[in-house]
């Protein structure tokens, strides 16, 4: 891939979900806030996954670039935070999931 | 026969707050009021005894205000109009705060009227004071607060008056101007704390929070607490302050380095909306 | 009789205050030695009229020495040596007297005050009484404590000097000699009121 | 589309612009034309303490906030026993406050909208706790004193906003109760300002000098805190007391809290005489002291007013008031689209548009 001059440092991370939907809640749920450093630019996509049917967009795909490897990390490391809260919440939070633990509290 | 101001005063008709700022809602206030025409309540705390002995004009309740109650009254003379500043003991503070407070707020703010006069800026002369008792006399100033003048501009705009306005808050700029140039900060700048006398001069009252100061530090923060007070209420006057900035400049030849120093002061007042 | 029952504002009921204005007066060190050697038959303030400039002066005077008595915050001895100190812009007690209380020899113009408890029944033979007692003793002619009178009597520059009018900026700005006077008299009460401070 | 048709309105509110991670469940029935009552239905919070000596520092809480949402979020739910078809929006702080926390809350937020199908209602934090507290107590046109960590303001609404009459000029009055508690090395569980006041409950002999900063409507604490630190550093070498006692962490905080809510009664009481009102309404955390609540209370008996406060369930940052705050927005059509919930370290609470009062 080639480098920016001002970029030199770049990362791609690909997330696959389960389904386009998922990846897609993801994408808007992280895309919002903006990046703290000037230092770093990034893309958000969500992309087919390789080798999968190509009108299903299932995986969250971010392009980082930044000026040192440093702050790469503290940016990376930043969305994997908030990475992870929007995974808890789609597994814990879900309409599904949510319903399914109301009717079984009702019943038990 | 000396009657209870307290009870006097509560059959007064309640005056219009700012908030009702709407043409039809805001009835023009006495002109015999000399600063903000909140309701006077019942009071807890009367008069010190003094000022209840025989008077031809016994202390009638203008205003309560945060730290003072300001009486209509006559002084010496049955012909010698008077403000009586009242100072009550504020039960809700600690006894040795607020004697400490009552004191010396009574005694810098008799001293820097007594400095605005020397130095020729109009303000009340003190006729006579107690700082034991906490009350002061002073001049009656004829006239009405300049917010009233304000708001009685801004709810008749067909009166085409715009001129009025803008000459009301050039001559707000120059007041200030000349106060601070004297190297007083009246600590208290609102609307209401300026009076438009019926020769149409703006005259500064209450000057009960004011200190003696020549930092343009202060002096910012002096016009920083006018335009809050200001914007909230007069928000529909609120383009219109540039005038008195620009006008307090001219007066006041520092008066550059100030509005720069307000600058920062606003940006940290921005910040207040941050944490710690 | 020249003696007058003053009237003023937020005096207490039991209070009675009386004053006189003499001109001419010859023996003003008598009366003064009578204040030193604490005669009671002489309570009385007596004041060099020419370091007053009007009866509003004089009644804001008066008024301060009887709240400081209510007060029981007497720095003097009395209610009358109290209006002389009220008279000052600072808390020099014998500048105080010399500058405003009678001083042998110069005292030219005198004003008497009184200052008397009493029932409102005794208060026609209490008048009487002190007339009877200061037109004895005060050698001088008696005159209307009017405002004329007063100015009449009144030396500027000494008072200007007591008060520090000298040079006070906002003095120039008036050009109506009434005015003026009034401005001048507002910085007298202010200076006597923030006496100390 | 009228809202306020629906007999029933339904929001969830998330709230961490600081350290207290709350969520929950807002029911407003009736028109809001009428006076519609509001039901709080679930109103669950997490509070990030640290330990004595320290504060809260944005990426801890940051983390704390992601590692209890979910939690905090299902307790929420099914304390409110509400299913997701009959809530109508999603509530987030939108600030002012630390940004990490802020921002933390607001993906957990956006991912529920998202996935919930609801749209999203950003709220300044301010005025959530100025909705509430006039929600809880009837208090109909009140000054606001808020008064937080974050937070001093002495507020009073005027043409569809809630104009800023005073404010610390420097740093919060909780900020500054938080800060010399760190000073005094005195416990941050379950809240700084809370130990505070029940040592200052033990003082009381002797009022220690402290300046005394009010300018008009404003007022500055830095001053006041620089010399609490240095009297608690004259406390620790065994100094005494102007009546020769020897200093106490008591006197302290009882000196502290004299002067500062002193400071505060007073700039409260100048702008009720300015605006002409004579209710007043505490929010915000340090809103739950009952001294400062003693205090206002005696100033707006003299003014023949009165106090509204509430407990600690609303006054500390919560999560319903941010639900009931964004759904009286929502209720007047506001929205927040998706791509705009950002959030913001600084929202004045006079940039709101107060569009659900007259």
């Amino acid at each position: 891939m080639a480098t920016d001059t001002g970029f030199p440092c770049s990362l791609t991370l690909q997330v696959p979900f389960p389904n386009a939907r998922l990846a897609s809640v993801a994408l808007q749920a992280l895309r919002v806030d903006k990046e703290l450093s000037s230092l770093v630019t990034r893309h958000f996509t969500t992309v087919a996954a390789a080798g999968g049917p190509s009108d299903l967009q299932n995986v969250l795909q971010i392009e980082y670039k930044a000026t040192t490897n440093r702050m790469l990390r503290v940016a990376v490391n930043s969305f994997f935070d908030g990475l992870a809260l929007v995974l808890e919440v789609m597994e814990e939070l879900d309409v599904d999931v949510v319903e399914e633990r109301q009717k079984a509290a009702k019943t038990g | 026969m000396t009657t209870n101001p307290s009870q006097t005063s509560t059959k007064r008709p309640p005056s219009p707050s700012i908030l009702n700022t709407s043409p039809k809602k805001s009835k023009p206030s006495s002109p015999q009021t000399m600063t903000a025409d909140t309701p006077p309540t019942a009071s807890s705390f009367p008069l010190p005894k003094i000022l209840t002995n025989p008077s031809s004009t016994p202390p009638l309740l203008i205003t309560q205000g945060a730290e003072s109650r300001l009486y209509k009254s006559t002084y010496l003379t049955p012909s010698t109009p008077c403000a009586l500043k009242y100072r009550p003991p504020k039960p809700w503070r600690h006894a040795t705060l607020d004697s400490r407070l009552r004191k010396a707020r009574t005694t810098a703010e008799a001293k820097v009227l007594e400095k605005c006069h020397r130095q020729g800026v109009p303000v009340p002369a003190v006729y006579g004071m107690d700082i034991t008792q906490g009350w002061m006399a002073i001049e009656w100033i004829d006239g009405i607060p300049v917010r009233v003048a304000i708001n009685s501009h801004l709810n008749n705009p067909q009166q085409n008056d715009e001129s009025g306005i803008k000459n009301l808050l050039k001559q707000i700029g120059e007041a200030i101007g000349n106060l601070h140039k004297i190297g007083i900060i009246h600590g208290d700048l609102t609307t209401s704390n300026m009076m438009l006398n019926p020769e149409n001069q703006v005259i500064l009252i209450d000057f009960g929070l004011a200190a003696q100061s020549q930092s343009d530090e202060d002096r910012a923060v002096d016009l920083y607490v006018l335009e809050r007070a200001f914007m909230s209420t007069h928000p529909r006057a609120e383009k219109e302050f540039g005038l008195v900035l620009e006008a307090y400049a001219q007066t006041f030849k520092k008066g550059k380095s100030v509005l720069t120093k307000l600058e920062d002061v606003r940006m940290r007042g921005r910040k207040k909306s941050m944490i710690g | 009789m020249a003696l007058e029952r003053l009237s003023i504002e937020n005096v207490p009921s039991t209070h009675r205050v009386y004053a006189a204005l003499f001109r001419d007066v010859s023996n003003s060190a008598f009366l003064q030695e009578q204040l030193l050697s604490r005669n009671p038959e002489f309570e009385y303030a007596f004041l060099d009229a020419s370091s007053i400039i009007s009866r509003i002066h004089l009644l804001a005077a008066i008024f301060n020495a009887i709240n400081t008595q209510t007060n029981d915050a007497l720095k003097t001895p009395n209610v009358h040596s109290e209006v002389v100190l009220s008279l000052s812009p600072s808390n020099n007690i014998s500048e105080a007297y010399r500058r405003w209380g009678v001083t042998p020899d110069k005292t030219k113009g005198l004003i008497a005050v009184k200052i008397v408890v009493t029932a409102e029944e005794e208060e026609e033979i209490t008048a009487k009484k002190v007339w009877e007692h200061l037109s004895q003793h005060v050698q001088g002619t008696p005159i209307p404590l009017s405002d004329e009178e007063l100015s009449k009597a009144t030396d500027w520059p000494k008072v200007k000097k007591y008060y520090k009018l000298n040079g006070v900026p906002v003095l120039d700005k008036f050009k109506d000699e009434d005015l003026k006077k009034k401005q001048m008299q507002n910085l007298i009460l202010m200076g006597m009121a923030v006496r100390g401070l | 589309m009228d809202l306020t048709a629906h007999p029933n309105r339904i929001a969830l509110g998330l709230e961490g612009s600081a350290n207290k991670l709350g969520i929950g469940v807002i029911l407003h029935t009736g028109s809001s034309l009428d006076p519609s009552t509001s039901t709080v239905l679930s109103n669950i919070r997490h509070t990030f303490v640290s330990p004595p000596g320290t504060g809260f520092l944005p990426k801890d809480t940051a983390k704390h906030h992601r590692s209890f949402l979910v939690r905090i979020a299902k307790q929420a739910l099914s304390a409110a026993n509400v299913s997701i078809s009959q809530i109508d929006c999603i509530c987030y702080t939108k600030g002012p406050g630390m940004g990490a926390p802020l921002t933390s809350v607001a993906i957990g937020a956006r991912t529920l909208s998202l996935l919930w199908n609801k749209p999203l209602v950003g709220v300044n934090h301010c005025v959530g706790h100025i909705e509430m507290g006039r929600a809880i107590t009837g208090a109909s046109h009140p000054v606001v004193l808020y008064v937080s960590g974050g937070n001093t303001q002495v507020i009073a609404y005027a043409e569809q906003r809630y104009r800023i009459f005073g404010e610390a000029l420097d740093i919060a009055v909780g900020n500054c109760l938080d800060r010399f508690a760190r000073t005094i090395e005195i416990s941050n569980d379950p809240a700084p300002g809370y130990n505070i006041e029940q040592l200052a409950k033990q003082g009381g002999r002797v009022l220690l000098d402290l300046p005394y900063a009010v300018k008009g409507m404003d007022c500055s604490f830095s001053g006041i805190l620089t010399r609490a630190d240095e009297l608690a550093a004259h406390m620790k070498k065994g100094g005494k007391a102007p009546d020769g006692e020897p200093i106490t962490p008591a006197d302290l905080c009882f000196s502290l809290q004299e002067t500062v809510f002193s400071m505060l009664v007073e700039i409260t009481e100048r702008a009720m005489a300015h605006v002409g009102s004579n209710q007043v309404l505490i929010v915000g955390g340090v809103g739950c002291n009952e001294r400062l609540q003693e205090m206002m209370g005696a100033m707006a008996a003299d003014r023949g007013g009165s106090v509204y406060a509430t407990d600690e369930r609303f006054c500390i940052d919560n999560g319903i008031m941010i639900a009931h705050a964004g759904l009286l927005a929502y209720e007047t059509g506001f929205q927040t689209p998706i791509e705009e919930s950002t959030c913001t370290q600084r929202f004045r609470t006079d940039e709101v548009l107060v569009k659900w009062r007259k």
